[in-house]
């Protein structure tokens, strides 16, 4: 068990909301399981200076972004009692209403599945290598930047 | 020989380098590696960025090593 | 306006999978929504002095239960910038390894949606009148208390 | 005229009642309602539980009045 078994995060394109189902009914025969907490980031239709962002393109420096989310999945375990724990981020263009990030927590309990699901939201925008190019409705763009 | 050092480029960063991509030879620490690249693309000046030395971050000048990756990220917005 | 109308949260039988999805999916059209929380309530199968929680049976006393969520409901749109807010909780038996309990919050920005969906969940376990009877795989059975 | 007030047991205070309602004449208020039921049912002694007059929780004494419902709600276990 000393080598690391990176896991991807990455979907090329939507995430679905059956994808999301799915994963969700695949957690039924875990009956360990008392809470599952979800987050699901969907692009927001903003309008900037008169102009309606219709898309996030979204880039990555991925081999980095994995190694980051590695360190953040071991950290989480290490911290919260869970059950586990799955993240999906698109990449490439996505339209405004469509959901580009899944982070999906199960615990026992819920605090931890709950604490666990924010952390991992909170640390991705923070650490991970990815940027969102927002695509407006006269062909122009401009670089998103996360608080 | 030759040392090269490849150098990617990402987000807002490609608006001023117009290209993700590049290669440098005999470029020895990140300092030099800076200087050079704001020689070849001045609007980098005013662009923020972090440099990661083989998906490593380093803050400090760091010795470049024959076909290591020097990645330039600007701040990051996934999610 | 003055009139309340109270929606109803209960569901007979199990949260489904395809449920949860089929709902999350009817929000791409509200593309001011930047964030979904969603916290899903799964049966657990405890073994409790030998004996195995095979179900839980839930009842409540539906009236006064849509009065208090009712009141929950206005009290978080009160206090978080939501978009939209929806629970359902179910009656009867729900087997080990079933989905209870789906809550689902979603706001332009993430910190409403996720602050809300957590501060719904825990009023509702502290707030409304609602029993899980948890069945053993013995026949026999013991009451449900929230800490 | 006679004075009726319905009452409804949940969860566990059922176990002692063996029904989930009961309908009972000329009580006057909820202090003489909690005796009454101690006495048909002496194990409702041992249960926690509280009093809701039409879906309201009270917590003083609270005059009933005709055709009111009574609910005694033992600890909730939902979620």
């Amino acid at each position: 068990m000393t080598e690391k078994k990176i896991k991807n995060i990455f979907v090329n394109g939507l995430i679905t909301a059956s994808f999301i189902g799915d994963s969700i009914q695949k957690h039924n025969s875990k009956t360990e399981i008392g809470g599952h907490s979800i987050f699901l980031g969907q692009v927001r239709a903003d309008t900037i200076d008169g102009k309606k962002v219709t898309a996030i393109e979204y880039t990555s420096f991925e081999e980095m972004a994995l190694e980051k989310m590695h360190l953040i999945r071991e950290a989480i375990f290490e911290k919260y009692p869970l059950t586990c724990m799955h993240v999906y981020h698109s990449l490439g263009s996505i339209a405004a209403g469509e959901i580009c990030l899944f982070v999906f927590t199960s615990a026992p309990h819920r605090k931890a599945a709950i604490d666990a699901c924010e952390e991992i939201v909170e640390r991705l925008k923070a650490e991970l290598p990815i940027w969102g190019k927002e695509l407006f409705d006269n062909e122009t763009y401009q670089w998103k930047e996360n608080k | 020989k030759i040392m090269k050092v490849n150098i990617l480029f990402f987000g807002q960063l490609t608006d001023v380098t117009g290209t993700t991509t590049l290669v440098l030879e005999n470029i020895s620490d990140t300092k030099s590696l800076a200087a050079t690249l704001q020689l070849a693309y001045p609007g980098l000046d005013a662009k923020k960025y972090i440099i990661a030395v083989n998906s490593n971050q380093v803050t400090e000048n760091t010795l470049l090593t024959d076909n290591c990756t020097v990645a330039l990220l600007p701040p990051f917005s996934g999610g």
